[in-house]
């Protein structure tokens, strides 16, 4: 009956992994994974009281009041933008504990370990060893106290390779061996090889790795579960295992990058996709731009120069429809010189057939910005300047703008970071809540207007 | 090999697929949640950091199994709750307000 | 068989009865052809390109062998009687209401006339439907006519010297042409605004992006064509399609019903009720007029509404008009030309209903379609 | 402060220099407005209407006070000199090119005039430029101009009378009122080819769904004009254009070059090789022209192709030309007026430029732009 | 090691049912499963000669030869259209041996069996027999042995009921008092019980129906796995199982019907979906008209007045701008008279900005059409009537219309079987190489995009 | 119950799982070879049908083994092979030629 609850626990997490992976379940699916964990839990215990032998229970609540303190701690204080960071933290001791549990046994163990027991043990000590001490450098890059640039250990990729090798041999000789010693020693050089290939990939990579060591945390858990003959170890770690590498080469694809590259990177590798302007600014893909439009109660949609160039008419059309089909309410905000000539916007405008009714002229948006949730910038730049209000010393101080930084979230669609027609710079590329789209206008919409129906 | 070891492997690769299979395309955004609130799964592991601590017997056992508890509690409890944190601020769009 | 085109060209008339092209193919089908000097100039066919599709182009038809079949654009007269053979046919716009008596007489003598604007409107004869082709032309016509004379934008612009804002079209009669004047104001970006009596025409004005105005529809017609309403219908026509008028920059008006007077869908009230420089035209005004005060080919004003009616509008676009009116008797005349020869069939679906004088079965056939096109 | 409006209606000018709307704003800034009667009716606006904006409608403005502020659609005359009060300003549609000897002495005698057409064509400044307002009147007007004269349809239509192909318009000189003639012909559904020596508009032109002709292009502009450029650049243009004019059935012209004759873009042979019954639209004849042997405002026809050279487009639109224009007026009016005072300040960076006379610091100021126009 | 390799083969089920969902892998999914199957009969007969006991050979080797020989001789010899029926036989055979595995047990089994082992073993019982009689009699439906309309047995869906609970009892019996009697007993009941349930349901549901049994053969096969203890069953039995329930919803819903309705239907449900015309059409959905369309090299999209009305102008652009990023060759045939005024395709097109190249019309476009793979119809009907070419009684005979029925497949999309307006029926629509898809034209393409972005 | 039957319900749950996850959206015109081929797969039971026939001692068993071999065989070699000739004409669009 034992199995049939862990099986109970794992159904729950596999809904709850299942939740996790859109919006609208999300939290939800959290909730049921946190559930099955709950039900695991009361299972071991039950399972063990039921055993009728001595056992060391104190110990077991001192861990988890000190675990379960130090873990609702930091989840509950950190700041939202710490949260990869500790995400990686967390992973760290997840994969420390797996290995800690196949040490237990090391120790534990009295007669020779069966050899399919002592594979799986060295895996889980050399897997949970390299996801503690990576964890922990990734967290420390993206806390800062670990430098984010790429820093190579010397030598190299061959000392990490020397490093990996030398693991490997000792986890073999201790399997034939049956040597507890050859166990730490391999034990030892994962907890090394976890630093050393860590620290050489530079922080706009850490996600990636981050989700990758995830993926290895479960595995790791999976290997603890045969070392002492646990399935919900097996179910559970196999299915994060799995899964978190399914994640992360979605992640990695969505970065535009491959597992590969990001961890055998050579000096120089990494991180270019971020190297576009000197200053930062929030990026967004069409998923981002996805959620956050679909979400939204009022959009604004305001349209350039770049939209005619991009001939992106339609696509805004059809993203505005899909947007109202889900209640959304959509108009649009036609700055007077926006375009190239005078009505440039509206011609096009009117050849994708927007109801005349939802474009509103300068007077009339400027006043509305503030109840609205997303503004789609699109193709837009000089007459979205926030320095023509600010900047006394621009060339377009004075003019009249979209106020478009009174929104609460503002999606810039354009190409690049290059100015407008009167070649300035836009500080609101860099505002908190701006998020930068870059692609052409009508790949953009086209690509958010996908993602939307796919929420 | 034992049939209990051979019982494993099956559950174990059935269970890979079901994680291959359950993770469809997820849009971007969700990425970090995902990845937290399956760190938080993986920390199922407290099953077995149990049973390593209430078992074990002696000085090293004990502190093995006390390390591998409060290990697997973090990530436990601070994984599933930091997912939630994360998730509820997701339903807000980043942004001002 | 001589076939003749003559010089047309009067007032407004800038439509000729034949293109090079057309000629061409008359003459494959065995015609000798003959032009008068000209007759193509204000379409755009010079004679040298008559010359070259075959024709033989001479100042004056009557200086030449009799004419077998008389292709005609105008209404015919008595100068087209005396060119004609002892058993030609003449076929065109031949205004059969106005010139009944006439061709008749003509029929006595052995003259065919068939009337173009008599083949029935089904599916199958659309290839020589000249109401069709000619009011599609009229239609494109009169909203360039209107644009022209309005002093104002069509399409909305936000410009840095102020928002214009679109001009409102109204269209009343939404047949071929009322549908063509529909497209070609949405094109230029109005808000276009339309009204039929025929209930279906509301989904054909929302297939061009037009807004229906909901007033008292009727399912009443006869062969796709409406008929009259009584005065009642009409009177609460007319105060549900006040609104739209008095908002209206432009109104265009293309209702008719066959062989009755144009309905009036715009009394004197409306009108002055509309802003002053707003324009109004009543493509109806031959027939009577939609609205109350147009007449043909005049410039009325009333309380700075302008009302235009004019008549030339398919030959503003007088290539076009030309080369689909050519298309259209060609079709026709390959219909009637059996083993070389021109035969006039009265049994011929297409062909008998056309044909004017001399009736050969029991008159009565005015009632120029019949079949399908009656849902 | 007493603000002039006067009835500037003569032969093809129909816009005003003020709308009611303009007026009642002027009103609000502190002016006293008066307007001569009938001065806004072929634009659309009624003398009453401009009395319920608060103005005086005068018969002739001479009978009544001097005027401070005079604002001019129409070049100004001795008759409007007569009108100002010592330090009164003139401002408007000046045309300094042709009157600087006139407006120097004038500034001489203390009155100041100020040139809309020279007010910088920067982005702050766009809602005071009245040369892209009415441009954009003149490139609509062209294209309507253009397709009213041409006796075939814009767009393409498969019809049962066969199939009209669509017109071919090319617009040479992508300016503003190139681009909105670019927009106004591809609405109505012509194929569109563009051309213009600056290399940037090849994205405008295929931004508005037109077809860019590939010929010389060259990278020289000052403050977003574009240049002379020599013969030789001149001559290989022109072959590279011959094709695109010989396949085009409309030909709108809009190049300029500020302060220069209008670049001669096509020439004799070029129109000769043209199809009969094609038309050509010189939107610079009064600058020279782009089209050899085209005229200000005459009709001329070379081999059958028309030459048009309209002088008068913006016109042909005069409520919304009027309506910008006005808007354009005050908002550099409000501009000056400081503390409820007409202020000319010659050191304001869009005023400054703009003063014809007098002149406070060194000429030589004729150029209209400086700052960011050009990427 | 048997249990591995069973494992092994069950890996490959997974992958290739997988491959089967989607066109370009789907044969070879197929393969990769039909060696999974080789791989599972090559380990239990390796694992029968490992017993070292007398084993009835001669009894296998004739059952493999005898139904070797049937299915593949079947298989090959069927015709196309006969095919579904087919599957249906075959599945029923499926259920059928999975319920003699169960019936075998019980004859062999000397010992009381344990609960759970009785549980299982009626379950397969019971399940197998269902699906062996409910799949012979959709066979028959489909093949029209059985008369396709729906059959009620006397007392309708009451009588089912009872047979039902005269299943479940007689199973209770049999497990709980171990009677061998009562499993029989609860078997035949079974076994009844899948005439009568299927009998009722209309031809035209057959394919849902079969679906659902081979989900339940899928389950009779787990049983028996439980029955006699073998992994290979139940991986497999479980996979097609729950793999096969959801192909029923799916089928259920691309048919618009519900899986309830379709089982419990009482007198004059059921297929009201197809009662649309008298004729039968092929019917087609999104789906079908993007595989189609995605596999054409030459498209030609041909427009009429739904178009209109359903302003489907842009989606149309949209769709053809699609296949040409696909390589596909798209061009659009305008009929003359196509619309209601002259010219009226044209100003839509014009407005969704279809280049006046791509336009042909009726001269240029008809010798087109037998090169062409697909035509897409949309919202056309009297411009594409063959009685124009064909019936002399038409009144429309003599007009030249579009032979779209030149072409290799001609999809047409409208919302139903109604006439145009020449008001008379069109002979198109019953053509073998018409595909009908019914639905309003914009919603329709829209679909159609998507389900080509998903291909 | 027996840890044998446990493990297989474990191995069930999952392997129903994996099945649920699997399909995906499937085209409409993959209907049907899909069908056939998850029947095909069905056919499994030919292991069990093996395993009875050989191991059966009786006539009844002989002939309840034979048959369910029988039965086995034909849904095991008639479904891989139909599903394959469907999914060969699938490349064909239905249509001419
Ligand atoms: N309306 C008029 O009458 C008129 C006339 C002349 C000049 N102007 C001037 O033009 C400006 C108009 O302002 P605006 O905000 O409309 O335009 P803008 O300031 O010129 O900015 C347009 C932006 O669109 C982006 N873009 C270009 N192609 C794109 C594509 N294919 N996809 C996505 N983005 C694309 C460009 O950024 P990337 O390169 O990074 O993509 C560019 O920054 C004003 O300065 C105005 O004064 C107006
Ligand atoms: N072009 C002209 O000048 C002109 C003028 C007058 C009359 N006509 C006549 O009109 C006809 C034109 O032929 P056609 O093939 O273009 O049109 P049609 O024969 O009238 O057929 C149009 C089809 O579109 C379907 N439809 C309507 N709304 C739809 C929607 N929202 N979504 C999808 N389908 C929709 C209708 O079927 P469902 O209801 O089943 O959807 C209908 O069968 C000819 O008979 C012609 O003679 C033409
Ligand atoms: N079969 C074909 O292919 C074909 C071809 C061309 C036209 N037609 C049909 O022929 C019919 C007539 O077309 P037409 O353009 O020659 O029509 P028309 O010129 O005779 O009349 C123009 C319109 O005025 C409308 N009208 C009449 N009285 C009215 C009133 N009191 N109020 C409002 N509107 C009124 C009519 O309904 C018609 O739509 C249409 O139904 C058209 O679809 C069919
Ligand atoms: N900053 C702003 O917001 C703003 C506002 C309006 C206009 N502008 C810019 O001002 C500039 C001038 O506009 P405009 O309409 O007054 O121009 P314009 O009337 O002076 O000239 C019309 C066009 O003719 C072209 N041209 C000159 N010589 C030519 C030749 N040899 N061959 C071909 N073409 C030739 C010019 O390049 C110009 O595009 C444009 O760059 C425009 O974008 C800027």
């Amino acid at each position: 009956m034992t199995e049939l609850a862990y099986l109970a626990a794992g159904v729950l997490f596999i809904v709850g992994l299942k939740g996790l992976t859109s919006p609208r379940t999300a939290r939800r699916g959290n909730r049921i994974a946190a559930l099955g964990m709950l039900v695991a839990i009361v299972v071991v215990v039950v399972d063990l009281i039921g055993l009728d032998a001595r056992l060391a229970w104190g110990i077991v609540i001192a861990g988890v009041i000190v675990g379960g303190g130090i873990g609702a701690f930091l989840a509950i204080r950190v700041q939202m933008t710490d949260m990869p960071q500790l995400v990686a933290a967390f992973n760290g001791f997840g994969g420390g504990a797996s290995a800690l549990v196949a040490a237990a046994a090391v120790v534990g163990s009295h007669a020779v370990m069966p050899t399919e027991t002592a594979v799986t043990t060295s895996l889980s000590l050399v897997i949970g060893a390299i996801t503690l001490t990576g964890s922990f450098i990734a967290f420390g890059k993206l806390q800062g106290i670990v430098p984010s640039r790429q820093v190579f250990p010397p030598g190299g990729q061959t000392t990490n390779a020397v490093i990996a090798l030398g693991a490997v041999v000792a986890a073999g000789f201790g399997i034939f061996a049956d040597s507890a010693t050859a166990y730490w020693i391999a034990t030892g050089l994962a907890a090394i090889l976890g630093v050393t290939t860590v620290l050489p990939i530079g922080g706009a990579d850490m996600p990636v790795v981050i989700s990758l060591l995830n993926s290895f945390s479960g595995i790791a858990a999976a290997m603890a579960g045969f070392v002492i003959g646990n399935q919900a170890l097996i179910v559970g770690g196999a299915l994060v295992g799995a899964a978190g590498l399914i994640l992360t080469i979605e992640m990695a694809v969505a970065m535009n990058r491959s597992i590969a590259s990001i961890l055998f990177s050579q000096f120089g590798g990494g991180a270019t996709a971020e190297d576009i302007g000197t200053k930062p600014v929030n990026r967004a893909n069409a998923d981002d731009a996805a959620i956050a439009l679909a979400y939204a109660e009022r959009v604004m949609i305001v349209p350039g120069y770049g939209l005619a160039v991009a001939q992106a008419q339609h696509a805004v059309k059809d993203l505005a429809n899909a947007l109202e089909d889900r209640g959304i309410e959509v108009t649009y905000a036609i700055h007077p010189v926006a375009g190239r000539m005078p009505g440039h916007m509206n011609v096009l405008l009117a050849e994708a057939d927007v109801s005349y009714d939802l474009l509103l002229d300068l007077d009339q948006a400027n006043p509305k910005f503030s109840q609205t949730d997303v503004v789609l910038i699109v193709g837009a730049n000089d007459v979205v300047n926030p320095s023509a209000r600010t900047d006394e010393a621009s060339p377009i101080y004075g003019m009249p703008i979209l106020n478009v930084d009174d929104a609460r979230t503002a999606i810039v669609v354009k190409r690049s970071l290059s100015p407008g027609f009167a070649g300035i710079d836009n500080p609101l590329f860099y505002e908190d809540t701006t998020l930068m789209f870059f692609a052409d206008a009508k790949q953009a919409l086209e690509d958010a207007l996908a993602a939307i129906d796919a929420l | 090999m034992s049939a209990e070891f051979i019982a494993g492997i099956v559950v174990f690769v059935l269970a890979a697929f079901v994680g291959f299979e359950v993770i469809a395309k997820v849009p971007r955004t969700l990425h970090t949640p995902l990845m937290s609130g399956a760190n938080a799964i993986s920390g199922i592991t407290i099953v077995g950091a149990v049973i390593a601590a209430a078992t074990g017997t002696g000085v090293l056992a004990g502190i093995l199994g006390f390390l591998a508890v409060t290990f697997a509690m973090i990530n436990v409890i601070g994984g599933f709750l930091v997912t939630d944190r994360m998730l509820e601020m997701f339903k807000k769009i980043p942004g001002k307000r | 068989m001589h076939l003749g085109i003559r010089n047309e060209q009067s007032g407004n008339e800038r439509r000729v009865a034949a293109t090079p092209t057309s000629v061409a193919s008359f003459t494959d089908l065995g015609f000798v052809v003959s032009v008068e000097t000209g007759a193509g100039i204000p379409a755009g066919f010079t004679d040298t390109a008559y010359t070259e599709a075959g024709a033989s182009v001479v100042e004056d038809l009557r200086s030449g062998d009799s004419i077998d079949l008389l292709i005609k654009i105008a209404p015919p007269s008595e100068s087209d009687r005396e060119l004609m053979s002892a058993s030609g046919v003449i076929l065109g716009l031949v205004d059969p209401t106005a010139n009944m008596d006439t061709l008749t007489a003509w029929g006595e003598s052995g003259i065919t006339s068939i009337s173009m604007e008599m083949v029935p409107r089904t599916t199958l004869a659309q290839s020589m439907d000249v109401l069709s082709s000619q009011a599609t032309s009229a239609g494109y016509a009169a909203v360039l006519l209107g644009v022209t004379k309005l002093p104002k934008f069509m399409p909305m612009l936000v410009t840095a010297a102020g928002t214009i804002p679109p001009a409102n079209v109204l269209i009343l009669g939404v047949g071929v042409a009322g549908l063509q004047a529909i497209a070609t104001a949405k094109r230029l970006g109005a808000i276009v605004y339309a009204y039929d009596i025929r209930p279906e025409t509301k989904e054909q004005v929302e297939s061009l992006g037009g807004r229906f105005v909901e007033a008292e529809t009727q399912e009443m017609e006869e062969g796709g064509y409406a008929r009259a309403v009584d005065e009642e219908t009409a009177e609460k026509q007319r105060e549900a399609l006040a609104s739209a008028v008095k908002d209206a920059d432009l109104i265009i008006t293309t209702a008719q019903v066959p062989g009755r007077r144009a309905p009036r869908l715009i009394d004197r009230s409306m009108v002055e009720a509309m802003r002053p420089g707003s324009l109004i035209i009543d493509m109806a005004a031959a027939s009577g007029g939609n609205v109350e005060g147009s007449a043909p080919d005049e410039t009325v004003v009333v309380n700075d509404v302008t009302i235009l009616g004019p008549t030339d509008l398919a030959s503003r676009v007088a290539t076009d008009s030309s080369r689909m009116f050519g298309r259209n008797v060609l079709e026709l005349v390959k219909r009637m030309v059996v083993d070389g020869e021109l035969t006039v069939d009265h049994e011929d679906p297409v062909v008998g209903p056309a044909i004017v004088a001399p009736i050969s079965s029991p008159p009565e056939g005015a009632n120029p379609s019949e079949s399908e096109a009656s849902e």
